[in-house]
């Protein structure tokens, strides 16, 4: 067993994991470990911008950002979490110019700003530029400058190991009512080397879970391959809950039939959807706001359109996203890279077609549950000391159920840099807590079988049977009948995966291996969304139930808490246990969330 | 430390296979030059040898050869022309493929009149 | 880059064009995949594998490559992660080139004929279509890829106008996918060469009007494995998945030396 | 199945050795040998040209060439200095193209000397031999044959 010790471990390389990195590797002794090189995570696939009320280009205030995205969470936001987020913006966004982020700028120079779905003035009354940009690849230029600045603090890089495992010891503890618990503590991660297939033991005072989302569960999506929910799926597996894992976001254009995303900036530079009969059918929708409408209620308005028969193209099975009224000039300026997409992929000439698209798996709005210091929590109030999470895979929650556009980029900031100074800071005052003993076996045990799996079903078919039954089930429309249809399809592949055969049995870059791996934590996923999804009788955000179409306040105003339940007591379903959590309302009623 | 397993050609473009020709014209010129100073070094041994030597010069198989190395020279010469304007123009790194064309126009332009002259002269025979 | 006041509204209602966006039936073909294969824990010696598959008209490269992996030998690998074009974790070399196989479509290659995946040059193969990374991304971090600005922290942002901006945003794209460096004549001879993506990641800086330490990168750039080793072959522009105009980068890098020096 | 068990942590930052640079060169020599290229090769372009005119294309092109020819050119300092010049800007230019040209492809240290001392000991023979016979050379030879002569030469 090889065990390195750190004050600090981060999982994940992303936007979060990095910003994470930068503070705390200045201030502690720093490990990052990530499934893929730095450079090459998803946060870099973002965009259209990162929002922060800077009022450079027209007034505006954190207030009315907090507002708006509590509103567009549909009131399930915990709206400590959300000030939180709207106040630290500013610097958040100034911290990513100062280290070298090449916004793009105002004739005055100052950072520019553009409009996006959900964000207004004053409490609703019009659009308001709230997006700071860097042309279309606000992400990539995010990834890029964090990653530099960990180059400029020599932050280490364990690239290409992919953390398995979350070491936990349980002791007896007592409640200030004098209960007794069991009460986490951390002692580090297990993780395998890619490249020489040997088993890592990492302990750490402090653990930061920065590992991205889990997109893959479904067929159509924006994310990476590589977006396998791990993180979530470990700590699940480990007794922590998941919050809210129900709410998945569907952005309302992805290339038709592909899932590549065209930001939401191609409306907010003024682009149009269009129907079947060439109807700007948004204005029915959304009256005020339109095209620029939260992304669940347009994604759910293109799939009405297309429910009803007024979809385009052969199969009459997407809408079309019109930019031809804008001038080339400005499209190349705005919107260069995902004009590209278009032209590449589906060979459409933005300028004079209007390109197809379709509502594609985009955001985990829930995750491992964490407070607004970004430490993680064992249940509805207990931390588990060292533990932190941030970014997509952690629900603070500043998203509640469904996420505004730009909150995603700036949530990473925000609470990856929270998460960083937590977690060094902790490490200073705490004592590592000792791994237990064969900390590794249970990873060791869980490789070694998939390297030996030679049954006969298919990693890459059961995943795919897997990814359709999403698709069809668990999308922007959900109804008792399919989620449970969903349930029995989840059972039979966990069966089948029992049965599995990898043909790659070496030990270099065994990337076979890692998704058979991998399609257990997505295997466990879409099962906590569907448990999840079948719980929530109302409709609220990005989770719409047909036989539920309204928001039910007094029945589900509440986070739902799921946790593994190996023992099957009564009340769970296929081994899933869900409890409530309630939601923090500080400033704002809940109030219809109309547009 | 693993073996780099060879495998096909890189399909390189315009810009590779000039690389390629400059390089080896280079070379080539380079050895001629080496000789060319040693043969023309005679005139300092005495006339009749350096005479001797120059009349290998004058058959029509080195006459070929001859023709071979102005076409590399005349290459070598306008594609470094070529390189500087890539090297500092604003515009020649966007026009290095047009600009290799117009190299080999002009090479061609060169090389014509000039191999017209050389070989009928050398197939003629002086005096 | 400055934002138009108006973006001008679309009409609420269009003709279409008849079957605009309607792309038809999506044409399956069949091709042949030969990817190139090199396991040492199997053999020292590469070999041509060969895959024939049937696809379709939008399908790319490494939707093939996965097919080939799903369907027919798990044990064929590759790096991917976003599957289009902005992580740059899948260059590799296609058809003699080099090119991202996320973005490279099967209907653009000659399908007659096997379509030739091999992995890039001049860094050590690792397993199949793997390289190892790790010069390539050293040479990255010699170049000190991050703002150094000595003056004193302002409050707000720094000012920086929409020319200064734009002075640097061709080299702001680079992913970081090594095609540049992997495809460069002169990285192949001995790997010492600093490469076209450590320049062109310098060059995103020493243009950066907010940064001060251009002429340290110019200094590190000065050396004999710098730019002056670039003999303008033009193979990294061609290469270049984000259509950067790396040599011109590069020239300018070179200019940037002389007129500090002369 | 050959697996080594012990691993430098962390990968990053780990590389084959063949990569690492060993220290940096100091001063501006490849700079100024990269400039050297340019401009030489600018004023070699006149040079070599007017070279190849003369007397490939003149009169009657190469079979009018001969000691003669040779003498008589080089009895006029303004050939003498053309045909300096062109040794030594050649010489140097190709020279310097040989040593990069060396540099790329010899991988060893070892082998990349001995090429390169090669390289500069023939350089140097060829520039001094060249320099010696413009200047030293004596367009009429005291006993030489008259017909192999120039004109100008005084009859023996
Ligand atoms: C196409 C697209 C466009 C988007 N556009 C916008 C936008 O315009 N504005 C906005 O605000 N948001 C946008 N988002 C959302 C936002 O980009 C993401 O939510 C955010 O970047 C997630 O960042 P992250 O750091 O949490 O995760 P990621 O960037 O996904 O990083 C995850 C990291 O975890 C590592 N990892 C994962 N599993 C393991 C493991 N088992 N072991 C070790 N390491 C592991 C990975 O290697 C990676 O480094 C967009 C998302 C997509 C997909
Ligand atoms: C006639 C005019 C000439 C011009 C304009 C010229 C121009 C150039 C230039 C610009 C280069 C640099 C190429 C680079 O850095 O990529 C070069 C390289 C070179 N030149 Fe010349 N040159 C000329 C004549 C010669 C002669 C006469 C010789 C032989 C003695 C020669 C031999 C070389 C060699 C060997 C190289 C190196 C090639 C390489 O590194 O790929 N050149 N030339
Ligand atoms: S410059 Fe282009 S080819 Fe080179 S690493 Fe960057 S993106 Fe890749
Ligand atoms: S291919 Fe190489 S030689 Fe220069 S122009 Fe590109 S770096
Ligand atoms: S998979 Fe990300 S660039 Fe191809």
């Amino acid at each position: 067993m090889q065990v390195h010790k750190y004050d600090v471990v981060i999982v994940g390389a992303g936007g979060a994991g990095m910003r994470a990195a930068i503070e705390s590797g200045q201030r502690a002794r720093t490990a990052v470990l990530t499934k893929l090189y730095p450079t090459r995570s998803h946060t870099g696939a973002a965009q259209g911008g990162m929002c922060a009320a800077l009022a450079n280009v027209e007034e505006d205030n954190w207030e009315w950002h907090t507002f708006d995205t509590v509103k567009g969470g549909d009131y399930l936001v915990d709206q400590d979490a959300a000030e939180v987020m709207a106040k630290e913006a500013i610097d958040a966004v100034l911290d990513l110019e100062k280290m070298g982020l090449p916004f793009n700028r105002t004739p005055e120079g100052k950072i520019d700003q553009r409009r996006f779905g959900g964000h207004t003035r004053d409490h609703g009354k019009s659009p308001v530029r709230r997006a700071c940009y860097a042309a279309d690849r606000t992400g990539h230029m995010i990834l890029q400058t964090l990653y530099q600045n960990c180059v400029k603090h020599n932050v280490e890089f364990y690239n290409e190991y992919y953390v398995l495992d979350l070491l936990l010891v349980e002791e007896e503890a007592l409640r200030e009512d004098g209960t007794s618990y069991m009460q986490k503590r951390v002692a580090g991660v297990v993780s395998y080397d890619l490249a020489s297939g040997e088993i890592h033991v990492f302990q750490a005072k402090s653990v930061v879970f920065a590992s991205g989302g889990v997109g893959k569960v479904f067929k159509t999506t924006s994310n990476a391959h590589t977006l396998t929910g791990d993180g979530m799926g470990i700590a699940f597996r480990r007794g922590i809950p998941l919050e809210d894992m129900e709410f998945f976001q569907f952005h309302p254009t992805g290339l038709a039939g592909l899932g590549i995303l065209l930001s939401e900036a191609a409306r907010g530079e003024g682009g149009i959807l269009r129907n079947a009969d060439g109807e700007r059918f948004m204005e029915r929708y959304a009256p005020t706001i339109k095209d620029l409408a939260p992304r669940d209620i347009v994604a759910r308005s293109m799939a009405n359109e297309v429910r009803e028969g007024r979809g385009c193209g052969p199969n009459k099975d997407y809408v079309l996203l019109d930019l031809t009224h804008l001038e080339p000039a400005h499209i190349d300026a705005k919107l260069p890279d995902i004009t590209e997409f278009a032209r590449t992929y589906l060979g459409v000439e933005p300028y004079t077609e209007p390109v197809p698209v379709f509502p594609t798996a985009h955001y985990a709005m829930g995750g491992i549950p964490t407070n607004i210091k970004a430490e993680v929590l064992q249940d509805n109030d207990t931390v588990v000391p060292g533990l932190y999470a941030a970014g997509e895979v952690a629900c603070v929650s500043v998203h509640g159920s469904n996420r505004l556009g730009t909150n995603s980029l700036l949530d990473i900031n925000v609470f990856g840099k929270r998460a960083g100074i937590a977690a060094a800071e902790y490490a200073k005052v705490a004592e590592y807590v000792e791994v237990p003993e064969n900390a590794d076996q249970f990873t060791i045990d869980l490789i070694e079988q998939v390297r030996a799996a030679n049954g006969t079903e298919r990693v890459a078919q059961l995943r795919k049977e897997l990814q359709d039954t999403m698709d069809a089930n668990v999308q922007v429309f959900r109804t008792e009948q399919t989620l449970n249809e969903t349930l029995n399809v989840i059972a039979s592949l966990r069966e089948r995966y029992k049965n599995i055969g990898i043909q790659d049995r070496g030990r270099r870059f065994n990337l076979d291996l890692l998704e058979a791996v991998e399609l257990g934590f997505l295997l466990d996923m879409a099962q906590v969304m569907t448990v999840a999804a079948l719980h929530r009788e109302e409709s609220r955000g990005g989770h719409f139930r047909e036989d539920f179409p309204d928001r039910n306040d007094e029945k589900f105003m509440k986070h739902s808490m799921a946790y593994k339940d190996d023992l099957a007591t009564s009340e769970s379903v296929a081994g899933i246990r869900l409890e409530t959590k309630p939601v923090v309302f500080t400033r704002y009623e809940p109030m219809v969330r109309k547009y | 430390m693993s073996k780099t397993p060879a495998g096909t050609l890189y399909r390189g473009r315009e810009g590779m296979w000039s690389w390629v020709g400059h390089r080896v014209t280079g070379v080539a010129i380079f050895f001629f030059l080496l000789v060319h100073v040693l043969d023309t070094a005679l005139v300092r041994v005495s006339p009749e040898a350096y005479n001797v030597v120059i009349a290998t010069y004058k058959n029509p198989f080195m006459a070929v050869l001859e023709a071979g190395l102005v076409a590399a020279i005349v290459f070598h010469a306008f594609n470094g022309l070529r390189v500087i304007l890539v090297d500092f123009w604003k515009k020649g790194p966007k026009y290095q493929a047009q600009l290799l064309w117009g190299v080999v126009g002009l090479w061609v332009l060169v090389m014509v009149p000039f191999l017209i002259r050389h070989l009928t002269l050398a197939f003629t025979g002086g005096h | 880059m400055s934002t138009p006041t108006e973006i001008p509204e679309g009409p609420s209602k269009v003709e279409l064009a008849p079957g605009v966006g309607g792309g038809g039936e999506i044409p399956s073909f069949d091709i042949t995949l030969k990817v190139r294969r090199y396991d040492p824990e199997v053999s020292e010696e590469a070999r041509w594998d060969e895959f024939v598959l049937t696809m379709y008209g939008t399908d790319r490269v490494l939707d093939a490559l996965h097919k080939a992996k799903w369907e027919h030998d798990g044990s064929v690998s590759f790096r991917r992660s976003c599957a289009h074009g902005v992580c740059g974790s899948d260059a590799m070399r296609i058809n003699g080139r080099n090119r991202l196989a996320c973005k490279t479509l099967l209907k653009d290659l000659d399908t007659s004929k096997p379509i030739l995946v091999e992995p890039i040059k001049g860094l050590p193969v690792e397993k199949d279509l793997i390289v190892d990374m790790e010069p390539f991304f050293q040479s990255y971090r010699e170049i000190m890829p991050f703002l150094i600005n000595s003056g004193h922290e302002p409050t707000r942002e720094r000012l920086q106008s929409a020319e200064d901006r734009e002075r640097f945003d061709d080299t702001t794209k680079c992913i970081l996918c090594a095609a540049c460096t992997s495809s460069c004549p002169v990285f192949w001879t001995d790997g010492q060469y600093f490469g076209p993506a450590a320049i062109v990641n310098a060059h995103r800086f020493i243009f950066d009007s907010r940064d001060d330490a251009g002429d340290m990168r110019l200094e590190i750039l000065n050396d004999k494995e710098g730019v002056w080793r670039c003999r303008t072959v033009f193979n990294c522009t061609e290469a270049c998945p984000r259509g950067i105009q790396v040599t011109k980068a590069i020239a300018e890098v070179k200019n940037a030396v002389l007129n500090r020096k002369i | 199945m050959a697996v080594t068990s012990e691993i430098q942590a962390p990968r990053s930052g780990r590389v084959a050795p063949k990569y690492t640079r060993h220290g940096s060169s100091r001063g501006n020599f490849e700079m100024l040998a990269w400039l050297f290229m340019r401009v030489s090769g600018l004023v070699l372009v006149v040079l070599v040209f007017g070279h190849l005119f003369v007397n490939l294309m003149v009169g009657e092109g190469v079979h009018a060439i001969d000691f003669g020819f040779v003498a008589g050119k080089w009895a006029d300092p303004f050939w003498q200095i053309w045909d300096l010049a062109m040794l030594w800007l050649a010489m140097l230019h190709g020279t310097n193209g040989v040593r990069t040209i060396i540099n790329d492809y010899a991988d060893k240290d070892g082998t990349r000397f001995w090429l390169k001392s090669v390289l500069y000991a023939a350089t140097a023979v060829i520039i001094v031999l060249g320099t010696l016979v413009i200047f030293t050379f004596d367009p009429c030879p005291p006993n030489a044959a008259a017909e192999l002569l120039p004109s100008f030469c005084p009859a023996p």
